[in-house]
């Protein structure tokens, strides 16, 4: 496939188009992403996404590992939000089984999955806003998000890939004094948030380079099948914590912030309210923390009977799906699909840089938030 | 040799003027026949200067400011003429401006 | 011979090599206050508070492969970033550091004119490093520095006049003497010129909010993406011998130069303790500061948002305040 | 002594120069010595006691000027050089054969112009009585910023005028030529 701009051989001729590479080695595509921009000066005309550069087939890996394994396989997709994925997956495992999960593990589920919104939305912020020039939030998120990378080690030991999750439960109950950690990092984030906001929300030049940049209605998000904070940013009431309720999530008292405009503005407030929704989700839980055992009946060999099942939950960047088909027979999945949210945003990115300048495609990147770990598998 | 007289500046210009004039006549890049036309202008600021200094006159000085003036309104309308010939006809060779429109 | 060869000459040597040990203390200031800001702390390893990294980044930088792209226009490539950096030592030659002739290496009558149309040479270092490369992202953002240097000199340049129209004089010792006589910094004279030329400063010298032509995120780099090693630094040295020759116009043309604040209050006249050049000096790296605390501090505009800027906010306004000094010039 | 040493080294760079903008094979190379070539004009200019014509020269030519001609040369990006095709017509030597005929036309008149002046006064070159010499406004100093100002806002106001509108028409027209869409 080549990927050169075709001569438009028009009887009116323009300037030439130029057909510039961003990425896959780019300061602002977030990982290996590399996109072909053709150019009318500095204005985007077309777009294509080359992706693939970190595929690491880890669903067809995961066709060869038995159940329990492929939860660490989980955690190498979208490596900011490990948690999530394993959630994600264990969920799945667990309805397919249909395995009870104690509350207290549910409760605690909701906790780390809270925390891990916390932290993967730290990234994006901080990434976002440098991408569009301003430095020091960076650093101001990942200082916060090194708090949630603090409070993981302690629970599970590990900073970024934790397999934090069983299927049936948790490994490890929570360590003393965690809980206390926990909302005090709430108190803690709470305070930094107003940061950030006082950098960014009112900021003319942040105004003008996210307000009305990238703008898509609601029809045109559900066409594109984009999921998250992007499909929220145009309207849609779309949240599977609130719609499919998992976890203990519906135990909890939260919003589902939603944007009006649909452009990068919307979808930067939609998450920085995200954030104090996951704070309050997080204090609900922590707070009401039941007592009990943090594993179900699991049979010592994990061994799902023959069918198929899907399960979405909603990590931090959308809809997180895994379609699971298994023969009842091996002790490892026939067929391991994961619907990536990255992924499907990335689809909307075509239609959301074109007519826009070069500058706007890096915001635009930004704003749908895309790990490529995730994207390529 | 040593004394420098307004003559020597007035052979300057006039060289500088020749090689202008050389460029306009034997180039065929349009953009590089402006430039020539610049260094023709330049030449004669030369000599308006050089007068200038000589008469102690500002006569000179102003008309050179006029110059540098016309200078950038040509520059400004000819390399727009060349934006929008290069934009149709994809050259910039004088020898294929040959047709006043197409 | 002495009076007129050799002591310019030792003036010269002493500015430049100032200038050039100020400029990596100034990288230096600005990797510390840009940590401070968000709580890092910067350089520590080399030397007590890593105040020697100033002499190991030029260190490391000149010891570093010095890549020529295999396509580029070879001579061109290495004239670029001469052609940035000389414009730029050049404006000092006329910068007054005190009101003695010993504190200037020359006081001539169109020093203001002079300091402008030598910093509009500067556009070439960029346009050409950019083109020379001959790769996509460099030509992108020379072409965006072209048209952004362009466009705010007018309005600086516009500025200016009117803070001459006030002075009556070009010559920036007189600036200054004019601000003595009055006893009042023309910073309060001339509030809007000071804006805008501090803000088409910023723009000149590619600084943040204006960081167009070299923001690594959108052009990874900028004009000098292909650059590495000795020439690279000298586009770095250019940049930042840039920032002090602005602030060093909004210190002359607006906060008195080598003056003390309100000169002509006898109740203040024990700050003229401090030798005139460290005022000069001081007020200097208080401009310094601004520019490294906004580079801290905001996003970065967007092409058309800056030329926007530029060419319907800045340009009008400077007109306007134009003609305003001028009224005020005739009725008064 | 010092002014003929300044003289001739600028006189040679300014002329070898100009030969190097005409004979540059690419169209950058022929900007970049231009803009020397219109520095040491300034040069050239500040010798002969015209600061703010220099100053104005580097500002607006080598700053504005040729920035627009880089500008454009960057921008018509030539894939093909514009030296392929040649009109069969062309003769090259005939061009310098022709610019030869002119520089000895100036020569020769600037010859006859000095000779004429030595016979009616013996000052050597063009003297201070010659007819110019009365349209100008007082003496001339080394510091005349001020001077030209009001020469130029009083005896030539009205075609400062003019060159202002021929300025704002000569804009005007390169935004309609060079837009693509009006």
């Amino acid at each position: 496939m080549t990927l050169e701009a075709p001569r438009t051989s028009t009887t009116q001729f323009d300037t030439d188009e130029l057909v510039i590479n961003m990425g896959p080695q780019h300061p602002s595509t977030h990982g290996v992403l590399r996109v072909v921009l053709k150019l009318d000066g500095e204005r985007v005309i077309d777009a294509d996404c080359v992706i693939g550069y970190i595929h690491r087939g880890i669903e067809k890996l995961s066709e060869n590992r038995d159940w329990t394994q492929i939860i660490l396989l989980t955690d190498r997709m979208d490596y900011v939000a490990a948690a999530t994925n394993n959630l994600g997956y264990c969920q799945t495992v667990e309805k397919l089984m249909q395995i009870e999960v104690p509350r207290r593990a549910r409760y605690l589920r909701t906790v780390l999955a809270e925390l891990q919104r916390i932290a993967s939305h730290c990234l994006w912020l901080g990434t976002h806003a440098m991408d569009i020039g301003a430095m020091t939030v960076l650093l101001y998120a990942f200082r916060e998000r090194e708090f949630v990378l603090d409070l993981f080690e302690e629970f599970c030991g590990a900073r970024l890939t934790y397999n934090a999750m069983r299927i049936g439960g948790l490994p490890l109950d929570i360590p003393p004094g965690w809980d206390k950690k926990v909302l005090s990092f709430c108190e803690l984030m709470e305070g930094k948030l107003n940061d950030y906001e006082m950098l960014l929300t009112n900021n003319r030049i942040w105004l003008k380079r996210t307000r009305d940049v990238g703008v898509i209605g609601a029809e045109e998000a559900i066409g594109l099948g984009l999921c998250g904070p992007p499909l929220r940013g145009s309207g849609v009431p779309r949240d599977l914590r609130k719609d499919e309720p998992y976890a203990a999530y519906d135990e909890m008292e939260f919003n589902v912030p939603l944007g009006t405009r649909g452009d990068t503005y919307d979808r930067y407030l939609i998450r920085m309210d995200e954030f104090r929704e996951s704070i309050r989700i997080i204090r609900q839980a922590v707070e009401g923390l039941p007592e009990g055992p943090i594993m179900g009946k699991v049979p010592r060999l994990i061994k799902p009977p023959a069918g198929e099942t899907y399960h979405a939950i909603e990590s931090p960047k959308g809809e997180l799906g895994y379609f699971i088909v298994s023969d009842g027979k091996s002790t490892n999945p026939y067929r391991f699909r994961v619907r990536p949210p990255s992924f499907c945003n990335l689809q909307g990115l075509k239609r959301l840089v074109t007519g826009h300048l070069v500058a706007d495609v890096v915001a635009l990147i930004g704003t749908i938030d895309i790990v490529l770990g995730e994207v390529d598998r | 040799m040593l004394e420098i007289t307004p003559l020597h500046y007035s052979l300057l210009s006039a060289a500088l003027f020749m090689i202008g004039v050389i460029g306009v006549l034997v180039r065929r890049n349009v953009i590089i026949i402006f430039m020539s036309i610049e260094l023709i202008l330049n030449a004669v600021n030369i000599n308006l200067i050089a007068l200038s200094d000589r008469l102690q006159d500002l006569a000179g000085q102003v008309f050179v400011v006029f110059v540098i003036a016309v200078a950038a309104a040509e520059a400004a309308v000819g390399l727009g003429i060349i934006i929008a010939f290069y934009r149709n006809k994809e050259t910039v060779n004088i020898d294929e401006i040959q047709i006043m429109r197409w | 011979m002495l009076e007129t060869v050799v002591v310019p000459l030792l003036k010269i040597a002493v500015l430049l090599n100032a200038v050039l040990v100020a400029v990596t203390f100034l990288v230096l200031m600005e990797r510390k206050v840009i940590a401070w800001a968000q709580s890092r702390l910067g350089p520590m390893r080399v030397g007590p508070y890593g105040i020697l990294q100033a002499i190991a980044d030029p260190i490391k930088l000149i010891l570093k492969e010095d890549i020529t792209p295999a396509k580029a226009d070879k001579y061109v490539f290495t004239l670029a970033p001469i052609m940035s950096l000389v414009p730029a030592l050049v404006v000092f030659a006329v910068v007054p550091f005190g009101p003695d002739p010993l504190y200037y290496v020359s006081d001539i009558n169109v020093g203001l004119l002079f300091i402008i149309s030598v910093t509009s040479i500067g556009v070439y270092g960029i346009i050409l490093g950019g083109w020379a490369s001959n790769s996509k992202y460099p030509l992108l953002a020379s072409l965006r520095a072209s048209a952004q240097l362009i466009s705010y000199e007018i309005a600086v340049t516009m500025t200016l006049v009117s803070v001459i129209l006030t002075t009556g004089t070009l010559s920036l010792v007189g600036i200054v003497e004019a601000q003595r006589e009055g006893g009042l910094w023309f910073a309060f004279v001339q509030p809007v010129a000071l804006m805008l030329v501090f803000i088409g400063g910023l723009a000149e010298t590619n600084r943040a909010p204006f960081d167009l032509p070299e923001a690594e995120t959108e052009l990874t780099g900028g004009f000098h993406t292909e650059y590495s090693g000795m020439r690279f630094s000298l586009f770095f040295l250019a940049e930042y011998a840039n920032m002090i020759v602005i602030s060093a116009i909004v210190v002359i043309m607006f906060f008195g130069g080598w003056l003390a604040p309100f000169p002509n209050v006898p109740a203040l006249a024990f700050l003229g303790f401090l030798p005139p050049w460290v005022w000069f000096i001081g007020k200097i790296f208080l401009f310094l500061y601004v520019f490294i605390w906004i580079r801290a501090t905001l996003p970065r505009y967007r092409y058309d948002q800056l030329m926007g800027l530029g060419w319907k906010v800045l340009i009008p306004i400077a007109i306007g305040n134009l003609v305003v000094t001028g009224i005020l010039k005739v009725a008064f | 002594m010092a002014e003929a040493i300044v003289f001739w080294t600028l006189a040679v760079l300014i002329l070898g120069l100009g030969v190097m903008v005409i004979s540059a094979r690419s169209a950058v190379h022929s900007v970049l010595f231009l803009v020397v070539n219109f520095l040491l004009v300034a040069v050239l200019y500040v010798t002969l006691n015209a600061e703010f014509v220099a100053v104005i020269q580097v500002l607006v030519y080598a700053g504005g000027i040729v920035v627009l001609y880089l500008f454009v040369v960057m921008l018509v990006n030539l894939k093909k050089a514009p030296e392929r095709y040649a009109d069969p017509r062309r003769i090259a030597w005939t061009g310098t054969l022709l610019a030869g005929a002119v520089l000895a036309e100036v020569i020769a008149i600037v010859y006859a112009s000095v000779s004429s002046d030595e016979a009616g006064a013996a000052g050597g070159g063009f003297g201070a009585d010659t007819p110019f010499a009365e349209c100008g406004a007082g003496p001339l100093v080394s510091c005349n910023t001020e001077q030209l100002g009001w020469v130029l806002y009083t005896s030539y106001l009205i075609p400062f005028e003019l060159a202002s509108m021929l300025l704002l028409v000569a804009m005007v027209g390169a935004i309609v030529l060079a837009k693509r869409h009006l």
